[in-house]
Parts: C-alpha cells; structure tokens; sequence
C-alpha cells in the first residue's frame, strides 16, 4: 500500500500546480492520461469480478474461482480466450459502420476520467463544466450502439439499438435534473469543487430524491437490471452486439461495464463525498465507494426482473422527470432562500420527508400504461 | 406498474436475495469435490456375472432399444455356454429392464458414472469387460449389493434448515 | 410528416434462449408490437408414437419418460394407467401410495422447474432459476435414491413400481417435506409482491374461459382462468380419493394467474405427500405381472393431471406383446393452441412472457 | 369420477336427430359415419344434457382395412364423457371433416394426424404438416409405411 500512496501522493502535487487548464505541464497530462486508461481498466476488472462473485452469490452459486487467487484473473482469462477468437463479420452488415462502432462505444467511457478527481486536484483536468462535460460525453455511446445495432443488419440488433436510443434519451432529462440539484447546492460544475462542498456532510444525506433519481435513471442509462433492454438475454438473445464476437466484442464487454464504472463514479463523486473520507486515502475511498454503489446495481439486477419498454419510458417521463423537476424546484428555493450551512442537516431532513411525501403521492397517482395495441 | 405499495415488493425481494446471499452456497466443485451418488446409480456399464448367466437372453428380449447381442452354444453338461455378449452403450438408454428382467442376478447397472470415451467403438462393452472384477455393480434392483455401498449425499442434509 | 412503416417476419426459434427447447415462431412485428404469430413444431420429433408400437408394453415406459422431459413420474403413471386398465391389473396398496408420493414430488419439482424459466424469461437474472433448482434439486436426489436417476426415472411398472424404496427415504422424504413450505413462503414473497413482476405479468395475455375450454387448455393454464377442473379430483385416478386438497384457481387467466396457480399447487401437492406419509401401508409393491405382458384386445385410455396439463396415453392393443397404437394426449401441444390469441397485440417483451407462463417442454410436443 | 356416459342411449338420441349417422354402436363407443361427423359432433356440442364442451383428445388408429378415428369427449358441466368413433374406408385419401368450427382443440391434433397418419380434415384452416417438414413424403405413422 505504501507504494501507490507515494505514487498518488506525487500525482497530486504534481497536479496542484496549476489547476488552470492551458498553463499545465505537459506531464501532466500524460501521467493522467495513463492513470485514466489504467485505473478505468484495473477497475472494468475488479466490477466484472464483483458482477460475476456476488451474482454467483445471490444465486447460490460460487462464481469464478478457478483462475488465480477467489478466480481475481477470471477477468484476464477471459480476455486472453477472446482475443484468439475469430472475428466474424456478417455478409451483409455494413461492414465500416460494424468495424467502428466498438470504438465509438469504449472512446467515451474512458474520457469521462477526464474530470473525476481521485484525490484533491488530483485529476487529468479541472473542467468548470465537468458535469456538462461528464453528460456530454456519456451521451456518445448510445451513437456507437446504434451503429452497432444499424449495421449487424440483425433484427435482434436493431430492436436492442431502438430501444437503447429510446432509453437513453428519455433518461438524459432526469439524470440532468437530478444533476443540477447537487450543482445548486455546491455552487460549481466543477466535481472536484463539489466533493469539496461535502466536507462536513455527504450529499445523499441532503439530496435524497437527488440520489435516488440518479441511481435509477443511471441504471436506466447504463442499461443495467431492471432497464437492460437492449441486451435482454431471455428476448434479443443479446441485443445489440449479437452479431459480434472476438476483440471486437470485448469492446462492448469492457464498454458496458466501463460504463458501470463511470455511473458508479459519478454517483459515489456526486453524492457519496467523492474521495472525501478520513483515515484512508482519499483514491481507496473512491475505490471502494465505487464498488459500494456497484454492489448495489449487483444487487437489483439479481434480484429484479426486467421492464417492459412502455413501462421503461413510463418510469423515465411519468414518474422520474416529475420527481426531478420538484426535486430542483425545492432545492433552488433552499438555496434561493440563503440555507444557512452550518444548518445543511435539516435541509436533509427536509428533503427526505419529501422523498417520502412523493413518493406515496406518486404511487397513487401513477400508472404505466396499457400495453396492448389491438389488432 | 402501479407502486400501490411503495416499492415493498420490490425491498421483500431484495430482502430475500441478501438472505440467500448469507447462505451456505450448494454448489460442489465438481472434479475435485464429488457426491455420492445413489446406491441404486443406473451406470450403462452393465456388469455381468458369468457364473450366474444361463444364457437364457431374456435381457436381449427385454431390452427397448435391443442393444444386447447374446450368442450362446450348448456347452458340456447340456448348459448353454455364452460365446459373445455386446452391450453398445452408446444406444443404452440406462433404463434397467435387463437387470430387472435377469432371472438369475447375474446383470448388474454399474455404478460407475464418468464413461465418456473417444471412440464411438469403444462404447460397445464386450463379454470381458462386462465381466471384469473391477467394475462397481450398482445395487439398482438388487438390494443385497445395494446395502454394501456407501450412503447417498443429499442436499437436504447438506443443507439442513 | 408521415413515416412510412412497414411490418416485418421474426423468427424466433427455433434456436433461442426463451423458447424451451427448439420451438419457432413466426412472429410478424410491427414495431415491437405482435401482429401475427405461427408456432413451427417438429425440431424434436422423435416418431415416440411409432416407436412405441415396435416395443414391447414395458419396453414403452422409458419412452414416456422423454416425453415432459421434467416430468417423467406423471407420463409414467398416465401410460401405466392406460395399460393396466387395458390388462385389468390390480395395483398393490403399497405401490399406490408410493405412486401418489412420486407423482406429487414431480408435480412440485416441475413446477419449481416451470416457474424458475418463467422468471428468467421475464427477465430476473438466473436468481430465482438457481433458487427453484436448489429445492428441485432436494426432490431429485429421493427421485434418484429410488430409482438410480435423476431425469428419466423410468420408475412405474404395469402394475406397481419397480422396486420397493430404501429404509433412508421415508425420513428423508420427511425432512424435504418439513423443509419446502419454507422455501416456497420464501419465493412467494421474492416474487409475488413484486411490483416489477406484476407489472410484467398482471393483465398480460389474458385468455377466456370459453377459449380455455374450446382450445382443449388443461392444468394450470386452465385453472388460471378460473376453472376448476383438475384431473385428481373429476376423474380420480389410483388413489387420489383419498386425499383431502384444493384445487387453487385463478380469476383472470393472465401469466400472473398462471404462475400463481403453480405456486399454490405445489403447498397442495406437499400436502398431499405429508398425508400419503401418514398412511402409506407396507406390502408388496408390485402385482404378479409377466414381463412381457399381452393385454386383451381393446382399446384404453388412461390420463393423469400431469404438471403441465393432462397427459394422457391412448392404447390400442391387438393382443400382441406391442401395443398396436399409442397415441399421446399432450398437454404443451393443446395449451399452445391459446398462443395466438394471448400474444396478438403484445410486445415482443410479452410474447416471451406469455409463451413463458405456458411451462412447455418440447419433448412433448413434438414428441 | 368422471362418468361415461352409455353409449346405446345417446346413440339413440343421436340417430334422432342426425338419421343415418350412426353405422355401429358397441358398449366402449360410437362409431358414426364420416359424412355426418360435423352434425353429430355439434348435436353433442349444442344438446342442453350432453353438453360436450372439451375435446379431449383425438386419436388415428391404422387397421389396414380402414382408418379409425377416435374423438374422446369430456363435458365439464356435467363430468361425464363419451368415445365417439369415426371410420374411413380408403387408404388412398382418405378425408374426414374437421371439428376446428367447434373445438379449436382439434387444430393442432387434425393437423398432427393428417402429417403423421394422411387423414385429410376437411374444413381445416390451416392443413399443413405438423411436425415432418413440407415436403416429406408418406405418412409415417400408416401401419404400412416402413
């Protein structure tokens, strides 16, 4: 442990010298660059070990404990396997479009890095808009997926691709909302300036409704259990990248989960004090808040089944988008109003009374629709 | 969907996975870990007791998939002598009725289960293999062999309550 | 501006995670919504129905095990039935109840079966599917204490069963009995109150009563709709007279009601175990019966209420040590006659829940 | 107990209403001609007492001389039941007609025994093979077909 902490350490001085983004070091940058691209990748291998463990778990199975130490190489096997695997393109795909769009999926996942800080300043940029910019770009894989989907010429991939863009449109808006709650009420878009903001108390303590928009429209956008439509395994055999295989599905496999990561990320940054926490380094905390959160998404997916896509779009516009614009209606009246902060724990009471008064409002009024079309 | 309930469904649920997350997992690693299997295993590897057989073929007749092939010859004494018995595994269907049908014990299920072979000729089991002393016999329709095999695992007792 | 659209054919199947084996459909889709639908059969036929009429009567009942692949107690008993009500062939007392205990354990552990794939086709990860699999799995291993196997039990002779059970498998079968209701409780709660669940499964591919009737449904798909009309107590076969259960039905005949059904038959079945274990008589297990048995010119049909619906054998005899016709009444192949009308005008997410809710099993449809 | 009901007694009723329908009557079953199956078939539907509601099941019997199709009725109004019977003389093409207008149970049964058995239902919506592929040719389950 000593080692990285020295290394970190050194990072993070090095990254303090100048916040400002044209005047860094060209160092800088690279010693960034390359922490991003390791740590996404170190980290896309621990979550697919914690996906297939604790499904195993919850299942009543063991999980992968064959290769290395409890199976922590499962990972790494299973990437040395697919790349000695053929990759089959189909005669009639759009065979450009089809050669791209595992780039076009996996690119965005590691440049979200871009803005989380580790530690302190410790981060490849300081961006003033970093949560613009965390939105931004997580909204590119869903191009990737649908050229993905669009060129397999499968219906399979086509259906998965629809339903993916109809998704993660819908869930875009209250992802943002429940965004812009946590912007009001630290005052910045920079991430490292609110994981500043949650020194004293963490922002799921203050922003419930927040937290719990963000989390289900995340998974939602990651296409995780119980929104995993585009790959629904028991109905579009795999979705999208059914006509994949080799290298080429690896990207989407470490895309996919990438993208666990980056939500996990951005939630535990956003709501779970980011690094900010005593006695460990502030990196290991983010680590293992990380992996929290992603237990969590583990959790639901063992145990809940899958939506229909009315259903999907239901959820997203009748009851999230709602929720979020009530949510930061409240939240900018509280800091309209001039919320004392040493007084931020009532704001939070506040907010989970009404959590809990929308919630049974809306469980009242809400209904998804009827799902059938007459014939 | 209509949270009549709030969502307590939905956390029952979630209650009942976290629970079986705490239970004692099941799952037997296979090759290193294995179960004992029943007494009464219905292993295709037939074994044959050659001083009990009379040669009457009466499994031969009674075999569903007529896989049995049973030559005889009448030997010294007025007794059939059995000059070939084939039993082709590979259209075995374990189902038991030459053992049971045997008039004389003298077929027995094995009680060997991990008979995979490279060959499609190899799965033909000829008079000496089936004779051989180091076959198991299984005690499927003969409970004077099944009481000297070892206990079955069972999962209820595994797992208790 | 008006889009231009234009439905188009899936096919699904016959190689497909949800469709249980290798059916097809052709599915024509407008959208993801079900336009038409045309069930394909026939990837797993096997001719068991011309087989069986080169085989001798004993010879047949390994085959039936193939039928309802999960269910092979219950296709043993019905042609079992059949036989012996051709041969006129009195069963021993002890046999009887063995045959109750066994069919009643398949009963459940092909209901776990059916309602673990119905989870996973509506989408649950595997979880519940493992759960159901660790219980059947508790059933399985008495199945293979008695018989020596864990699928095909090839277990009921004409006129009993074919052997007497070991000393260790009534305390067993006592321990698994006090041990399910738990378990079951335990599921019933992980699934029936989901809101998820319902959402997915409440009011989806609803069929009528009439229809139920009309399309010849039996089981569970029939009683979902409010019926009640089970084969145990109409038509009481062996000794299920003796027994006191329910028959639970459902109201609306949707894939709720259908996976509700199956949930509560199970409590019913183990019920009816708890009772035969009570009773069950000592004695022999099975009637003085030729191995090669030559029943009287006739014709007999015998039907059980097997897990799926009710699976009935045909039997024609000339006299021969062969049945001169066997035909096979099976349950998967009249339910699915429904599938049209339950999933015409729902999505795609639907049809594989509604197809689901049916619990069918190739082997037997196409047999 | 599921009762059956006597066949003398309603072959009588039958052959009131359906004259020249019935060609045999035995203790087990009714044995009607193939032109009138339809009639007799809703006269059991419809008659208020019979009530035959549930197709059970149906099954093709090969006697060299003729085919014997077997129809097993069951009314679960009144639990009872009745084996009715109906013969085809030719081995050529032979044709019955369809009971689909009055139990879709019959649907994929007729269409299993016309690939298996070549027993051509008349009125079928949709007398296609069933299990063997289109363009199989015989019919299996025909005693003679090797």
């Amino acid at each position: 442990m000593v080692i990285p902490n020295i290394a970190v350490d050194a990072v993070r001085h090095l990254g303090a010298v100048a916040p400002d983004w044209p005047g860094h070091p060209w160092w800088h940058w690279v010693v960034f660059t390359l922490i991003n691209i390791v740590f996404i990748l170190v980290m896309i291998i621990g979550v697919i070990y914690i996906e297939r463990r604790a499904i195993a778990w919850f299942a009543a199975r063991t999980g992968p404990n064959r290769t290395g130490p409890f199976g922590l190489l499962q990972a790494i096997a299973d990437a040395i396997k697919i790349l000695l695997k053929e990759f089959i393109t189909p005669m009639n795909a759009d065979k450009i479009v089809f050669w791209i769009a595992p780039a076009v999926v996996f690119a965005p996942v590691i440049m979200i890095f871009a803005v989380v800080p580790f530690m302190n300043g410790a981060m490849l940029a300081d961006l003033n808009i970093g949560i613009l910019f965390v939105v931004a770009i997580s909204s590119i894989s869903t191009v990737g997926v649908f050229m993905a989907g669009w060129s397999s010429s499968n219906k399979y991939s086509m259906i998965g691709a629809m339903r993916l863009v109809a998704s993660v449109i819908s869930y875009e808006i209250p992802v943002v909302l429940a965004l812009a709650g946590v912007v009001l009420i630290a005052g910045s878009l920079s991430l490292n300036d609110i994981v500043l903001a949650q020194q004293t108390v963490p922002f799921i303590l203050v922003q419930p409704l927040g937290f719990f928009l963000l989390f289900v429209g995340g998974c939602a956008e990651i296409n995780r259990s119980p929104f995993d439509l585009m790959e629904a395994d028991s109905e579009l055999v795999a979705g999208f990248h059914t006509e994949y295989s080799g290298m080429k599905f690896a990207m989407y496999y470490l895309g996919e989960y990438g993208e666990a990561v980056v939500m996990a990320t951005i939630i535990s940054t956003l709501f779970l004090g980011g690094w900010q926490w005593p006695f460990l380094p502030g990196w290991l905390w983010l680590i293992l808040k990380i992996f929290l959160v992603f237990f969590t998404m583990v959790w639901t997916r063992a145990t809940l089944p899958r939506v229909r896509i009315d259903q999907l779009m239901a959820v997203a516009w009748k009851f999230l988008f709602p929720l979020a614009l009530i949510n930061l209606l409240v939240t900018a009246l509280q800091v309209l109003a001039g919320w004392p902060e040493d007084l931020l724990w009532l704001m939070g009471i506040v907010n989970y009374v009404l959590l809990g008064v929308l919630i049974l409002l809306w469980s009242r009024m809400y209904k998804v629709g009827w799902g059938r079309i007459e014939v | 969907m209509k949270f009549e309930r709030y969502g307590r469904g939905i956390a029952k649920g979630m209650v009942v996975t976290m629970i079986n997350l705490l239970r004692p997992r099941v799952v037997t690693q296979y090759p290193e870990q294995k179960l004992t299997i029943s007494q009464r295993t219905r292993g295709n590897e037939l074994v044959w007791d050659k001083d009990k057989c009379t040669g009457c073929g009466t499994c031969s007749k009674t075999c569903p998939q007529g896989v049995i092939r049973i030559e005889t010859s009448v030997g010294d004494e007025n007794k059939y002598f059995v000059e070939s018995f084939e039993v082709d595994t590979g259209y075995c269907i374990s189902c038991g009725l030459c053992v049971e049908a045997c008039p004389y014990d003298a077929l027995f299920m094995g009680y060997a289960y991990e008979l995979g072979r490279y060959r499609r000729g190899d799965l033909v089991l000829t008079r000496d293999e089936m004779a051989s002393e180091e076959r198991i016999r299984s005690g499927y329709n003969r409970p004077e062999v099944a009481e000297t095999l070892p206990r079955q695992t069972l999962l209820i007792e595994r797992e208790g309550d | 501006m008006q889009l231009r659209t234009e439905p188009y054919v899936l096919d699904m199947g016959p190689v497909h995670p949800s469709t249980h084996g290798v059916f097809r459909m052709r599915v024509t889709l407008d959208g993801e919504a079900v336009l038409n639908l045309e069930p394909v059969f026939g990837y797993l036929h096997r001719g068991v129905e011309k087989l069986a009429e080169e085989r001798a009567y004993s010879g047949v009942i390994p085959l039936t095990d193939r039928l309802d692949y999960v269910a092979s107690m219950t296709n043993n008993l019905a042609y079992v039935l059949a036989v012996e009500k051709l041969a006129e062939i009195k069963v021993p007392e002890r046999a009887e109840y063995l045959r109750v205990i066994m069919s009643e354990l398949q009963r459940i552990s092909a209901h776990l079966v059916s309602i673990g794939s119905f989870t996973n086709d509506s989408g649950c990860y595997f979880t519940p599917f493992l759960y159901m699999y660790r219980e059947r799995e508790k059933i399985v291993d008495l199945f293979d204490m008695v018989c020596g196997q864990r699928l095909l039990y090839n277990y009921m002779r004409i006129g009993g069963v074919s052997q007497d059970i070991p000393d260790e498998f009534l305390p067993a079968l006592r321990k698994v009995v006090k041990h399910l209701p738990g378990r079951i409780n335990e599921y019933d709660r992980l699934l029936s109150e989901n809101e998820i669940f319902l959402a997915r499964t409440k009011g989806v591919g609803i069929l009528p009563k009439e229809t139920a009737i009309n399309i010849g449904a039996s089981g569970p798909v029939l009683r979902s709709t409010g019926i009640e009309w089970d084969i145990r107590k109409k038509d009481p076969y062996s000794i299920y007279d003796r027994f006191d259960f329910d028959i639970p039905t459902g109201e609306a005949g949707d894939c709720y009601d259908r996976y509700y059904v199956r949930l509560q038959e199970m409590r019913q079945s183990i019920r009816i175990v708890e009772q035969a274990l009570k009773q069950i008589p000592s004695g022999p297990v099975k009637a003085d019966v030729p191995q090669l048995i030559r029943p009287p010119v006739g014709e007999a049909y015998g039907h059980v209420e097997g897990p799926t619906g009710e699976v009935g054998f045909h039997v024609v005899s000339d006299g021969g040590i062969a049945p001169y016709r066997c035909h096979i009444r099976a349950p998967s192949l009249m339910n699915l006659t429904g599938l049209y009308d339950m999933s015409v005008g729902w999505k795609v997410q639907d049809l594989i829940v509604i197809f689901g809710s049916f619990a069918i099993t190739m082997g037997e449809i196409d047999r | 107990m599921t009762t059956s009901l006597s066949t003398w007694e309603v072959s009588k009723q039958i052959s009131e209403h359906v004259p020249g329908a019935i060609s045999e009557t035995t203790d087990a079953a009714i044995v009607v001609n193939g032109e009138s199956l339809l009639n007799v078939a809703a006269f059991l539907k419809n008659t208020a007492g019979l009530d035959f509601d549930y197709l059970t099941t149906i099954t093709a019997v090969d006697y060299y001389q003729y085919f014997e199709v077997v129809y097993l009725f069951v009314s679960m109004e009144h639990n009872h039941s009745l084996v009715l019977k109906a013969r085809c003389h030719t081995r050529d093409n032979p044709t019955l007609p369809s009971l689909v207008s009055l139990w879709r149970s019959a649907d994929h049964q007729e269409r299993e025994i016309y690939d298996l058995m070549g027993i051509t239902f008349e009125g079928h919506p949709n007398m296609k093979r069933i299990v063997l592929w289109p363009e199989f040719q015989g019919h299996p389950q025909r005693k003679d077909y090797l």
